[in-house]
């Protein structure tokens, strides 16, 4: 059952938030003198927050269809929109520290950011394919020229060419599989979808469909083989900008992922939190494969890296590689393994990537030997980086760990033993880069001299994603739960 | 008092973690403040290790008998999946965790040089002695590792910052290879989970009794072939912390790269975590695969004796010497458990026992001599005895103690292994005793070159041992010797529960 | 025509536009490929819509698709001319300072 | 008494750790305290002799256990002592020695820097060699033996600024490691079988058949290879000569009385576990060691050098002794032999001190200045040349008539009797070529000569008592009543009679079980009847008998004398003839050792004193055997090129490994990796020195492979979409 447009309305209260603050900010662009006043910044951290705020506020309508059944209110939904305004949050308060922004325009800045927000929580309760082409596609064309937002540096602009051409074929063949699961089944909404396939089609188009979704997924959350773009991009946008990338959109990708597969090629099964296959493409395997190539090839190619910027991306594909692993289970448990690693991995890796804008800030750039001796430099910062970075190697008592152990968990319970070994061994590889940076910041002399100075709001910021990192790795009850509430929902 | 009765193994663990916390917080700048803090942090657990000893009930078994467990601390952690907090002790854990009290009381004193970053350091050594407490009280298996895996990052940051030429290659040769072995003991971790319930909820459960409880069922695990799998990779991952051949290669880089007080800490504790991870994990939980894998168990243990001697002999560091010494008497341990006989599987738990004490005096003494010669090459030196002769008495001490002379703990435990596995594996005893005579000639010549034969004049000047490096070797000396006498006050810990554990393997209870 | 037709003139166009994609190295020329691909896919809708399901969602969609093409052109045709203006050249092969 | 034996090794335990703590700070630097204490446990140790003498009881036992170690009853290590009239002679012995020792190092270690300490080594010495005497297990007497060679392993090595002196401390640890590793296989296998320690329970065991056959034979030579060891037989008897270096009353302590003896107190101890066959193996070592000694011995001329093969010549008379059956032979020896073999020790202490040489080349005429030292080395040598009525004769003639009485039993072995008698005369021409060159004759040295002096009181007052207790009449009698062959645990086969079974094999015997009977009995001295003790022997109603196994009679003469317990199978025929055979052999020995002991001082006068024959020339003209001689037939080189520089070698070649195949190439998995490194051309690493590093090259080397296909070309990356895209499909599809 859908709402109809007028009655939907209320439950869109974080759009709304979103959409005025990129409203007041293009006004506060045309209108305001100051290019660099941090207004635009205060605008977007209240409009950001406001989002969060109502996404968290927002009432439990199980499995409501709003719009006339163009998107849905479901728990999932809630909960992907939490976590990315929340990343966005983060990812301002990292733009205000950023050397790299300071001398840009900052309104606009933020309208593109926020327009990439509203994307994500479009695409998060997406169950419409048309709605789910245009949120993807207000996730990504803001996102191309965030990548290329350092409008005088070579690799930036060259990052948002990849980018844009890269994202571009990747929608575009996504959506000519769209297209065909349209012609096979004549709707565009993905539960009418998944039931016209459950009742069987041929094969072939089915799987040619879903493989070219795949691709436009696949881009978004940077899997292998569709992650080429995503270590070039990394690279060259600014830091805030990466680390939001890695995160948000991220995020929103493993979002539709699980919606759209889980609707279209499975169904619910009697028994609590498990799905089974309704047509004939034997997808779960697929991204088994995919998942363990993924973690992988993320892995191996991070450990050659010296610039922390492309490390940290690389570092990300196998995440995704690690969370796809909670993906291809078919259970409501491997999703909630999902959820709760997405939310370690929103502390975690924005943590790493706050510790490199303070440190770039310094050094102007992110090669591994600006690293040198932050132990001494900025004990604080040093500390918090080697934190986040063997909470992302998954070593306890960090939260990273218990995310693992969760996806390490399904896996084993259902018996998929050879992923769960792929996947272990890859953390143990992981551990050798990360632990790189770690012992450029503790074990070797500074190159740089002096102190590194970190000023309080970086510092606040700091410990307010070191303390999640810690405390979910010791006590992390409230927060399975609520990945756990959140699974649950979609199911209905 | 009650609070401290009924929460004694959880002070015990965490006291030097506060410890460790308020020396973060203090000033700096401060660096005896710092000092006496870190003393006084990991003393506390001492006169609570006292207290575990006289008001422990010896007659009771543990192992698997929940109820047996004594100063138990037992509360829900993490309710959804079952993790609990779940401390205990038994005589399998009783003298690893008064060892680790004191250990890791006399390391801190060990350090008391340490000039570089000194809060650092101490507070990195306090959250060791944290992890290793709690891995031998856990008894949840989620909590194990979680403590197994806390031991990991004090140990890298102490090898890398504050160790030798080559520690970056050490201390990240160590940590992968440790992490190695954990990731495998964590899926294994992760099957058991799945495959046990707690009988009183009907979940999962990461009780380490429950898993022994069903481990008498056939079909536990989907039978016996998988149960192999899982043995095998706990088996790797506690082979490569003891560490057995061929896993054993992390170990000299460790040893001769660590500070003094982390190689004592590193061989005196890190490597037992190893067999007492077979004895309270594998062997109970895996019965049968133990009786199954009784022989490739004890052909590692004599490989470890002899190849271990033999590459000690090779050596021309000192330290690294003691660090293959090490790897040969670990082997004892594993022959001692193979052979799943009362005297075989109680000379292992001493040994561990014995060598923590044996091979702790023996990092010591070699830190003191690198302290004012600044180097360990054996033949480097020449007639130290006649120069430091207090010195000298400790030394020969401890390699005496160390190449298994009766009168001290390490014969003991030796000759029990070799009593107790004998019958069992004739030939690999054998080849094993003949350890014996490599272990003797190895530690004489080292101990001829360094110390007897004509003074090297470069040395004529050299330093007596002072009055606190004494205080570290001194009670270790006495506890060896004491034990070497009379071993049954530390036997009487540990019997009841390794004769359990011995029947619990056979299948007898 | 028959719905196959169209459906071999879109898959046609599709690897048309893919074909594209991969052997020009002129930026605009690659961007002209992907709106082939998005053609491609258009066609699909409007013949699936008007043969299959016989409401009006496929054609919707198509319009989607336009406007969302258009939107992705403007973008990306401003990211080519910055491109051009910091590197002098919109051969996509010359951008290849980040890699490895 | 008797009650309170086991605080005899207590007491120097108490002094060694005061004269280690506090030694020095003592008045007279401690020694006082251990002398006192040595003093107590021979005062205790001589009235729990003559407690046990007043019993008069060869069968007298005082065993008392106290559960040492218990693991939950499952596993019980008792501690205990076990005296018995064996026991009782060698707490005297070992006090007694130790005692005199002690009191003549006060005097010879005068002025010494570590004066202190090298008493609280002899102090812990005493202490190990009483304990091992006492104890009541193969558990307990095995962590005595150790003590013990540690001990000696301290005192060799006392002036340990001397290289020499380090190494040969080192040497004897090691060498007697190598032995004690054997020990520690026996009383395993013992373990393993019988699943106790203690001796009596370990005997009950064999005799209830728990252990037999050829496992029981190597038990019994593993045992027995604690004793080559520790007693210095071949082929471990290299490390006792160089053991010299320690300060000479340690050498007439440790290595001359004492800790050499402890392996034939170790046979003579476990005696009842030994099967014919290592009997055999006993008995033919004792001869290979005797002879082999014997032979160095008479071209050595560091005075110290020529006792210590003397001693080895001596123990493997004992061990001999015990192979062929005399256990009473073997156990006198070691009796005797510690007095005077402790007496031309500290003789030559006594010597050393005045001239500070050892080399008999430069000594000569010393009778002039050291009269009581020449008396009392006199005495000693003209004992262990075997003369009549000094204790070497009594006790040598013992184990001559033993070997003889085998030999006459099995013809094949009559060369263990030849060897020895032979030996007995090298040993008496030796001897007195060390007292000729050393007390008679003119000054080689004048300087040297001008110089020597005789020792203060305290330290010749040992040497005449030692020399007064170089006389047999102390010995014979009580000796061979008290000390007597304890009866064999080995089962006997009872279905087959041994009279019966073994007759056709044992030459001129018509009975074994009676021959052992006899056998078994000693004759009390010189001149006694044999056949009445023989007799006497029969009618003592005793455990039941037994007879050696039929089947090995069978392979091997059962002629390894295999003691039968008395009266079991002993005919009247069979006892008169084996008295008479007795009576034979001890007769013909008694007149040849004689004869040869004479042949041999009446050489060393001829050649050394009268100078008929220039030893110059004789050696030229023998040139080869000489320098074999000489270097001691090679023992240490070949020792040294095989056993030390093989584990040498050994031991680098697997450190070698270690760090370059084990660490390099955990697996395979690294090698491959190198290889795939070369063929993909891209790794520029050289090649690694570890498995680790080989692998985390591997990974690393992939990662770097995966890399390149990050080419930064657009358009690649879109290639690798649209070729993802199509082998999904493909794969997914068909």
């Amino acid at each position: 059952m859908s709402l109809g447009n007028l009655a939907s309305l209320p439950y869109f209260l974080p759009e709304f938030a979103v959409t005025a603050t990129i409203l007041l900010l293009i006004v506060v662009h045309v209108a305001g003198r100051n290019r660099r006043s941090p207004a635009a910044a205060l605008l977007a951290m209240v409009g950001t927050g406001s989002a969060l705020f109502f996404a968290w506020m927002t009432p439990a309508g199980a499995g409501t269809g709003l719009f006339e059944g163009m998107v849905v209110l479901d728990g999932f939904a809630v909960f992907f929109k939490v976590l990315t305004a929340l990343a966005t949050l983060i990812v301002v308060f990292m733009s205000i520290d950023c050397y790299e922004l300071t001398d840009k325009s900052q309104a606009e800045y933020y309208i593109f950011l926020l327009s990439v927000l509203l994307g994500m929580f479009l695409l998060s309760s997406a169950s419409d394919i048309v709605m789910l082409y245009l949120a993807l596609e207000l996730v990504s064309i803001p996102s191309y020229l965030l990548a290329g937002y350092l409008k005088g540096k070579d690799l930036s602009n060259e990052a948002s060419t990849k980018y844009v051409v890269y994202g571009a074929t990747a929608s575009g063949v996504m959506i000519y599989g769209f297209s065909l699961l349209y012609g096979m089944t004549g709707s565009t909404q993905i539960s009418v979808i998944g039931n016209a396939l459950a009742s069987g089609t041929s094969a072939l188009p089915a799987l040619l469909a879903a493989v070219m979704v795949t691709v436009g997924f696949g881009y978004k959350i940077a899997a292998v083989p569709f992650h080429m773009w995503s270590p070039d991009v990394y690279e060259g946008a600014p830091i805030p900008v990466t680390a939001f990338l890695s995160v948000g959109p991220k995020a929103a990708g493993f979002a539709i992922l699980v919606r759209f597969f889980y609707t279209v090629f499975a169904s619910p099964e009697g028994a609590e939190g498990m799905w089974k296959l309704s047509s004939s493409v034997d997808w779960p395997f697929l991204f088994a494969v995919l998942s363990a190539v993924t973690m992988t090839v993320g892995n191996l190619v991070a450990i050659n890296q010296s610039n922390v910027k492309r490390l940290l991306a690389y570092s990300s594909i196998a995440h995704a590689g690690y969370m796809m692993m909670g993906f291809v289970l078919l259970t409501s448990v491997g999703l909630k393994a999902i959820l709760f690693y997405l939310i370690v991995y929103l502390f975690m890796n924005l943590g790493a990537f706050y510790v490199v804008v303070l440190v770039a800030n310094g050094s102007r750039s992110e090669e591994i030997s600006d690293f040198s001796g932050l132990g001494t430099r900025a004990p604080l910062a040093a500390v918090s980086l080697a934190v986040f970075l063997f909470a992302l190697t998954g070593i306890p008592p960090f939260s990273g760990f218990i995310g693992k152990v969760y996806l390490f968990a399904e896996v084993i319970n259902r018996g998929v033993y050879w992923l769960a070994l792929v996947a272990a061994l890859n953390s143990v590889v992981s551990l050798y880069y990360y632990a790189r940076i770690v012992k450029v910041m503790f074990l070797e002399e500074p190159v740089h001299t002096g102190e590194l100075t970190v000023a309080f709001v970086p510092r606040v910021m700091l410990a307010i994603l070191v303390v999640p990192t810690l405390l979910f790795g010791v006590y992390w009850e409230p927060v399975i739960r609520i990945a756990e509430s959140s699974v649950r929902l979609l199911t209905n | 008092m009650d609070f401290i009765n009924s929460h004694i193994l959880s002070l015990m663990t965490f006291l030097p973690l506060a410890g460790a916390a308020v020396i973060l917080m203090l000033p700096g700048g401060r660096d005896e403040l710092v000092k006496t803090v870190a003393a006084v942090a990991s003393f506390l657990p001492v006169p609570l290790a006292v207290q575990l000893w006289f008001t422990y009930d010896r007659s009771v078994a543990g192992v698997n008998v929940a109820s047996q467990f004594q100063f138990v601390e037992h509360t829900r952690w993490i309710p959804s999946i079952n993790v609990e907090y779940f401390l205990g002790a038994d005589g399998i854990s009783m003298p690893m965790i008064i060892l680790t009290a004191i250990i890791s009381f006399l390391a801190v004193i060990g350090s008391w040089n340490i000039e570089k970053q000194i809060k650092g350091y101490m507070a990195l050594l306090l959250l060791l002695e944290t992890g290793m407490m709690g891995v031998f009280c856990a008894l949840d298996f989620f909590l194990f590792y979680v403590f197994w895996e806390v031991m990991l990052l004090p140990m890298y940051f102490l090898i890398g910052i504050w160790g030798g030429p080559r520690r970056e290659y050490a201390a990240i040769k160590f940590f992968l290879y440790t992490l190695l072995g954990s990731v495998l003991m964590l899926l294994v971790m992760l099957a058991l989970y799945f495959n046990t319930t707690d009988p009183e909820t009907g979940g999962h459960t990461f009780n380490m009794l429950h898993y022994m409880q069903q481990s008498t069922h056939n079909e536990w695990l989907r039978g016996f072939d998988i149960r192999i799998l899982m043995f095998l990779g706990l088996f790797i991952g506690f082979a490569i912390k003891v560490p057995l051949f061929p896993f054993h290669t992390w170990l000299p880089d460790a040893h001769v790269e660590a500070p003094t007080a982390i190689s004592v800490i590193l061989a005196g504790i890190l490597l037992k975590m190893g067999t007492y991870g077979l004895m309270r994990i594998s062997f109970p939980m895996f019965p049968d695969v133990t009786k199954w894998f009784v022989i490739p168990m004890a052909v590692l243990g004599a490989i470890n004796i002899v190849y271990g001697a033999l590459c000690a002999m090779a050596q021309s560091d000192l330290k690294k010497l003691v660090a293959y010494s090490s790897v040969s008497h670990m082997g004892f341990c594993l022959l001692g458990m193979a052979a799943l006989t009362p005297a075989g599987m109680v000379g292992a738990a001493f040994q561990m026992f014995s060598h923590g004490m044996i091979t702790a005096m023996l990092f010591f003494l070699v830190g003191v001599v690198y302290d004012r010669a600044h180097h360990r090459d054996i033949d480097g030196f020449g007639g130290l005895g006649a120069v430091v002769p207090v010195y000298t008495f400790y030394i020969t001490v401890a390699f005496f103690a160390s190449l298994g002379l009766p009168g001290f703990s390490g014969f003991v435990a030796e000759a029990m292994v070799f009593i107790g596995s004998f019958d069992v594996f004739r030939t690999i005893v054998m080849i094993s005793a003949s350890g014996i005579i490599i272990v003797a000639a190895f530690h004489l010549w080292a101990l001829q070159r360094v110390f007897l034969g004509p003074l090297n004049p470069k040395y004529a000047q050299l330093e007596e041992i002072n009055a606190r490096e004494m205080f570290c070797l001194s009670p270790l000396a006495l506890m060896t010797l004491l034990l070497g006498v009379y071993p049954m006050p530390v036997l009487n810990l540990m019997n009841a529960s390794l004769v359990r554990l011995v029947d619990v393997v056979n299948m007898v209870i | 025509m028959a719905l196959d037709k169209l459906l071999v003139i879109a898959a046609a166009l599709f690897c048309c536009g893919l074909y594209t994609i991969l052997t020009r190295r002129n930026a605009v020329a690659v961007l002209m490929g992907v709106e082939l691909v998005l053609n491609a896919a258009n066609i699909n809708f409007v013949a699936f819509s008007h043969y299959v399901s016989h409401l009006i969602g496929g054609q919707i969609f198509a319009v989607f698709v336009i406007v969302l093409a258009a939107a992705e052109a403007a973008v990306a045709l401003a990211i080519f001319l910055r491109l051009f203006s910091t590197t002098g050249t919109v051969e996509v092969d010359a951008a290849d300072q980040l890699r490895g | 008494m008797i009650r309170y034996a086991y605080i005899i090794p207590f007491l120097p335990l108490l002094s060694f750790f005061v004269n280690l703590a506090v030694g020095k700070r003592l008045p007279r630097k401690g020694d006082w305290v251990s002398l006192a204490t040595i003093g107590a446990g021979l005062v205790m140790s001589i009235v729990i002799f003559f407690e046990v003498f007043r019993i008069y009881d060869p069968n007298f036992r005082y065993h008392v256990v106290v559960p040492w170690l218990s693991l939950e009853g499952r596993f019980v290590i008792n501690a205990g002592i076990l005296v018995d009239n064996l026991t009782a002679v060698m707490l005297v012995v070992v006090t007694g020695v130790s005692f005199l020792v002690h009191l003549f190092s006060v005097g010879y270690m005068h002025g010494d820097p570590k004066y202190s300490r090298f008493f609280a080594y002899l102090s812990v010495f005493s202490f190990s060699m009483l304990g091992l005497v006492l104890a009541e297990s193969f558990f307990f007497i095995y962590i005595f033996w150790e003590l013990v060679g540690f001990s000696s392993y301290a005192l060799i090595g006392f002036w340990f600024e001397k290289k020499s002196a380090a190494d040969a401390g080192k040497k004897a640890f090691i060498v007697n490691r190598i032995g004690d590793f054997g020990f520690l296989i026996g009383f395993l296998l013992l373990f393993a079988t019988t699943g106790v320690l203690g001796y009596d329970e370990v005997f009950r065991g064999i005799a209830e058949g728990k252990i037999e056959g050829t496992l029981l034979t190597l038990a019994g030579i593993g045992i027995f290879c604690g004793a080559i060891g520790k007693s210095a037989q071949f082929p471990l008897h290299v490390w006792l000569p160089d053991a010299m270096e320690g300060p000479t009353p340690v050498s007439a302590l440790i290595h001359a009385a004492t800790m050499v003896a402890a392996g034939v107190y170790l046979v003579g101890r476990v005696y009842p576990i030994f099967t014919p066959d290592a009997f055999l193996f006993i008995a033919y070592t004792g001869l290979l060691t005797l002879f082999i000694t014997a032979t160095i011995a008479l071209t050595a001329t560091d005075i110290k050098k020529v006792l210590a093969y003397s001693t080895c010549s001596q123990l493997g008379y004992m061990i001999l002794g015990l192979g062929v059956g005399g256990f009473t032979a073997g156990l006198a020896h070691l009796t005797t032999h510690a007095a005077f073999k402790a007496c031309l020790f500290l003789g030559s202490g006594s010597v050393i001190h005045a001239v500070h040489s050892q080399e008999i080349t430069e000594m000569g005429a010393l009778r002039k200045k050291m009269p009581i030292t020449f008396i009392t080395f006199l005495i000693a040598t003209l004992s262990i040349a075997g003369v009549p009525l000094f204790s070497g004769f009594y006790s040598k003639d013992m184990i001559l008539k033993s070997a003889l009485l085998f030999g006459m039993k099995n013809p094949q072995h009559m060369i263990l009797f030849a060897g020895a008698l032979l030996t007995a005369g090298m040993t008496a021409y030796y001897m007195f070529r060390l007292v000729i060159r050393t007390f008679l004759g003119e000054p080689k040295d004048r300087h040297k000569f001008d110089h020597a002096h005789e020792s203060p009181p305290n330290m010749w007052v040992p040497l005449v008592v030692l020399a007064g207790l170089s006389f047999s009449f102390w010995y014979s009698g009580w000796f061979g009543d008290l000390v007597k062959t304890p009866a064999s645990a080995i089962p006997a086969v009872h279905a087959v009679p041994a009279s019966a079974g073994s007759a056709d094999s044992v030459l001129h015997v018509p009975s074994a079980g009676a021959a052992f009977a006899a056998e078994s009995a000693e004759p009390k001295g010189a001149g006694h009847e044999p056949a009445a003790h023989a007799a006497a022997a029969s009618e003592r109603p005793g455990t039941p008998g037994h007879a050696v196994p039929a089947p090995q009679g069978e392979k091997h003469p059962p002629a390894v004398p295999h003691e039968a317990a008395p009266g079991a199978e002993a005919g009247g025929h069979g006892a008169s003839h084996e008295a008479h055979l007795d009576h034979l052999a001890h007769v013909w020995s008694m007149y040849l050792s004689v004869l040869f002991g004479t042949l041999g001082i009446g050489l060393a006068f001829v050649v050394f004193r009268f100078r008929w024959i220039d030893p110059e020339k004789v050696a030229t003209a023998v040139r080869p055997v000489h320098t074999f001689l000489l270097n001691k037939w090679y023992f240490d080189e070949l020792y040294e090129a095989t056993a030390v520089n093989g584990t040498k070698a050994l031991s680098r070649a697997l450190g070698w490994f270690d760090l370059y195949v084990v660490d390099g190439l955990v697996n395979l998995c690294a090698q491959l990796g190198v290889w795939a490194s070369f063929l993909i051309g891209k790794f520029d690493n050289h090649v690694v020195d570890g498995a680790v590093n080989g692998v985390a090259d591997v990974t690393i080397g992939s990662g770097s492979f995966f890399r390149r296909f990050q080419t930064g070309k657009l358009y690649h990356y879109v290639f690798v979409l649209a070729g993802g895209v199509l082998i999904i499909f493909l794969v997914k599809a068909f």
